[in-house]
């Protein structure tokens, strides 16, 4: 979790300094998901994120310096650069895509769990999604074929409060956007704290093992909070100083921190590790080259030269 | 050889494609039980069983999504999309996912999935169920565009977007489905990209797709009657486009009529227009001229749709129009 | 009711000679909700419908010649013969379209619903769809808007039992495709037998009442049976006799009749008149002639002339 | 005369409408309170309140769908979907329903409706965020379709689309937001479908759209560097399409680049060369030329993406390969 936050720091501070083209959507507070999460999925699973994925990259164990390098568009990124901020992907960790359209992925996730069920395969399918994704359509014919066909996947709503600069409130008509509406799915609603790491690894190991069983799709909705603004340019100044203040009590970092009731000595070293991973990290992809101007063309078919 | 119709040939094509790799799965709205709504998938879900075939919801977005979610974890599905103008509502997944997944992820991620449809007018299916969405497919890279006139051709080129690496869009005429032709029994598979001369000429060259191949056959007959040869080009896929047989074809004819169903406006034929303008330029004697529907919805009344629907007549006279 | 069967009895027959062209989709056994919805509504009201809309535009008031006539492609269609079976329109009755690809209807029908409230009239909007419609994401994004905005619209889904050739009980995960996700859009469950006039009446009444004093939509899911095939070609084999038989026990016109409970010879004597009716409006239709070429290019714009 | 920027003039724009029209209402995510995405709707909702500025879900096929609706009821709605790319996810709206409804209707009904959104690549947002639609907008009968390259045009054309009894799709493009131009503060209105020849020339016509059209300007001084007269025109609408303005000047100038954005095929560059190469033939010395992007998506490093945007060196240098 730390790693994640001290990543998305630097990439703030990053771009404050020009350095970050295009948009970047920050997951500040909300990493306890991803990590949870991920410590819940086995190797062979799969993970379909968002624009707003870093967390989940990272958390499934895409190398920060990949992660950097592909926000500044440089060779060394996961996709070499062609991809940027709101699609870092990696096949070999599971990550099939973090995708720029809000809701487009579901569908997508959902084939991913359909072929577990043609191969007989023992991979579950992992779905983020926010708050705000859930008003669009892909999301229900999504969820509605992964229910009637039983598919091995699990739908994560990340509900961090906002769609955008709207507070979800706004535009859904039920208070849970996601666990209210488990039910026209035939589905079980499944409420968790999001900023409990804990809590959201319990969830998604017992959604895995529905999943394993054979026993269909879970859709869970983590509560949680959008620390930072939508997007790299929103300083986020519709938020009411309250609420930002208690969540800022809840943050998912301070809360684990206090459950492991670490020395200081040690938090302190961890922290400075971290740190030093990440400007590390950042050094190394700072240090590769733009793509070749070649790459302009290439990854257009497969069945041309690339 | 054997003898089937285009109707016949969909479902022939499919389950050659099943048959030859066990990878193959098809999804779609009716398609297995019922056998489709144009009962052009009979009998493929008896053979293949109900892991291989699948009737889905309507739910086009899903279907869309869930191919090409299958694609990239292995699989090779092929989605059905009822009617060519449901893909409106399920373009994103199509011109911005699968057409771009491969390009974005710097060639980690493949997309190779046939989405099926049909389209066209002239059988009285009004406004909303008689499009072919053909350009709006062709205009976007990443995505390969097949357009068949007959059942062997339908057949080959099947074959060959089932093997292709690509997202292809396979686009059936709904006016076809009765057209008979001979079929070679052994699997065969035609090349995606190349355009097929089905008649040839000298003083003329109609290009054309789909449907409008046995028109422009006609026409080229007719033409012949007055002494006027007409070479006849199939271009069967629109991406990858071959322009060397058009090309080839006018530096022999120095003339060209694009035959085109559908409002002329930013469809296939602008685009064989443009390329002609540009590198087949000096091989032309005469204005390039395109022969097209009208630029309005698709008409229900019969007599409306068949002036909508260009014409052997309107092909010949814009033909003559040189002379 | 008896005026509409007879109606679409004599299309399928006009099918039969060769004389309809494209799809026509029938919509006998559903009568009833038609027939009750239009009874419950107000001049001033707004009706969407689909391509299985002929009953609803009879019951709203469209002359039987106007629809018989548009089917046919002739001039004297309620289309002037472009819009065809599927695309029946008449404003003048606040008819305002039937739609052709499922589900797209019913936001424009919120669009319709949304005027009322931005211009404060008392207009409610009426929208009708089928069963399979509830797995599309149109339907989702509709309902989820209309309940967010309080909109006064009715939507009524007439549960046929079949999506065209497959019962909906095999696409969709939970029974009742409507009702059972009303609460998905914080709406009531409103669940009634689409085959008695009087009880579609009644809830359509209730729900005209909720939207016209500005408590916003209604989700009403009327079951009811699709005696025909899907469409004109279809003989509808795959419906298992049994139930076929059970619903004909519980065709909507029988079950009227029984409870009007009126001397025979009154009852025969309304027969003859609706076939009277029928076979006058088809006369009148046949007579009608084609469009004349001109009308190939007009109404494509608004600003050209027509 | 005041001077503004594209963006200012785009929330000037639309006030201007609502303020001239109690019928022009205004949805879209996040137009409202906080002022839009890019902050091009600031201040609506504070001068026109919350039952004419609406902000919606993420909805877009609701959003589209409403606008029909309301149009059809008697009121002028402009939505907003906030990229252009996000068109695919309510194309149907657009395309089958907003746009065929008056012809299906035969006349009874109208959907005047503005359709506004913002595309274009040059500012790092990749492949799925760089997109103009405008192509596959034209070629659908029914739609109008504008693409202003300047603050007044903007505001000019876009009182004329509010004014316009058809949907009229209006395409924004993002590189221009901070683009400065002097702006009528009286009412004004730009007719749909007339192109402006925004530089006159002699040995060559340059026709280009949105951000393509300071690019070409650019090239125009150039080229004028080595004594090649390049006129410019800007279409400012795509359809209706003013051919007249460009036949008129290639009957001067003889030869014409097509400076278009996004990928070539079925783009509105080959609508305009085809239309040339048909009807303006006999005007041409050379081949009707293209410069576009590369048939590729949007990359996102800021090398490529430099790359695949057209640039003056290659419009230039197209330009001087006719001679
Ligand atoms: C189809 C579509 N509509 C709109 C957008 C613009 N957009 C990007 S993120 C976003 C808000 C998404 O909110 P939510 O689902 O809660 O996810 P979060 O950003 O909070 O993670 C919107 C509207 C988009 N990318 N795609
Ligand atoms: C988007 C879209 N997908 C598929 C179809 C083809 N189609 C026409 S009717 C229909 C079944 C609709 O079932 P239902 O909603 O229950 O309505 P019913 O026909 O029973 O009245 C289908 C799949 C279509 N017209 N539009
Ligand atoms: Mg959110
Ligand atoms: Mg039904």
């Amino acid at each position: 979790m730390k790693e994640i936050r001290a990543f998305e720091d630097k990439l703030q501070q990053l771009f404050s300094d020009g350095l970050v083209r295009g948009s970047t959507h920050l997951a500040n507070g909300q990493e306890a998901v991803a990590v949870g999460a991920a410590a819940a999925l086995a190797p062979q699973d799969v993970v379909f994120c968002t624009y707003r994925g870093h967390h989940h990259c990272l958390a499934r164990g895409m190398p920060p310096e990949a992660a950097f390098a592909e926000i500044l568009g440089r060779l060394g990124g996961c996709c070499g650069g062609k991809g940027g901020s709101m699609h870092l992907t990696d096949p070999s960790l599971g990550l099939l895509g973090s995708y720029a359209i809000v809701g487009a992925h579901i569908p997508i996730a959902v084939g991913s769990a359909w072929a577990s069920r043609v191969n007989g395969d023992d991979a579950v399918t992992c779905c983020f999604f926010g708050d705000g994704t859930t008003t669009i359509g892909s999301f229900h014919e999504a969820l509605n074929l992964a229910a009637v066909w039983r598919l091995p996947i699990i739908f994560i709503c990340e509900n961090n409060q906002y769609s955008e600069y709207t507070p979800i409130a706004e535009v859904v008509p039920v208070v849970n956007p996601a666990a209210d509406r488990a039910s026209a799915y035939g589905l079980k609603s499944v409420l968790v704290d999001g900023n409990d790491i804990e809590a959201v690894r319990s969830a998604v190991t017992d959604a895995r093992g529905t999943a394993a069983e054979g026993n269909g799709p879970s859709l869970i909705e983590a509560v949680t909070y959008r620390q930072s603004g939508h997007s790299r340019a929103d300083p986020g100044t519709y938020k009411p100083a309250a609420e930002v203040a208690y969540w800022n009590t809840r943050d998912p970092i301070k809360l684990f921190e206090t459950s492991l009731d670490l020395p200081t000595g040690e938090l302190e070293a961890m922290n400075r590790g971290v740190e030093a991973t990440i400007a590390a990290a950042l050094e190394v992809a700072l240090a590769s080259p733009e793509p070749g101007p070649e790459a302009l063309l290439t990854s257009v078919w497969g069945d041309a030269p690339t | 050889m054997i003898t089937m119709n285009y109707r016949k040939a969909i479902a022939e094509a499919i389950a050659r494609a099943m048959r030859r790799d066990p990878r193959v799965v098809f999804l779609g709205e009716d398609v297995g039980k019922p056998g489709g709504a144009f009962k052009t998938t009979v009998g493929l879900r008896d053979e293949f069983g109900p892991n291989r075939v699948w009737d889905t919801p309507i739910s086009e977005q899903a279907i869309i999504g869930a191919a090409i979610g299958a694609a990239m974890r292995g699989l090779r599905p092929i989605a059905e999309i009822m009617f060519a103008d449901f893909l409106g509502t399920c373009w994103d997944g199509i011109a911005n996912h699968a057409a771009k997944l491969r390009y974005m992820s710097n060639g980690q991620v493949s997309v190779p999935i046939v989405i099926r449809t049909h389209g066209g007018a002239g059988l009285g299916f009004a406004a909303q169920h008689s499009q072919l969405f053909d350009n709006l497919a062709m205009s976007i890279p990443g995505l390969k565009v097949v357009v068949p006139s007959n059942p062997a051709d339908l057949i080959g080129l099947f074959q060959a977007a089932v093997d292709d690496p690509d997202p292809v869009l396979f686009i059936e005429h709904k006016a076809l489905f009765d057209v008979k032709g001979e079929v070679d029994e052994d699997p065969f598979s035609v090349p995606l990209g190349s355009a097929a001369t089905v008649r040839q000429g000298e003083d003329l060259t109609l290009v054309a797709t789909g449907a409008m191949v046995p028109v422009c056959v006609q026409a080229a007959e007719r033409l012949s009657e007055q002494k006027v040869s007409a070479e006849v080009i199939d271009l069967r896929c629109l991406t990858p486009l071959d322009m060397s047989t058009i090309l080839t074809s006018i530096a022999k004819t120095s003339r060209i009529v694009i035959v085109q169903e559908g409002p002329a406006t930013c469809g296939w034929g602008s685009e064989v227009a443009a390329r002609t303008a540009d590198v087949g330029f000096n091989s032309l004697d005469a204005p390039v001229r395109r022969v097209t529907s009208p630029p309005t919805p698709t008409p229900f009344a019969a007599n409306l749709e068949k002036l909508w629907v260009p014409t052997v007549e309107r092909v010949v006279a814009e033909a003559m129009s040189f002379w």
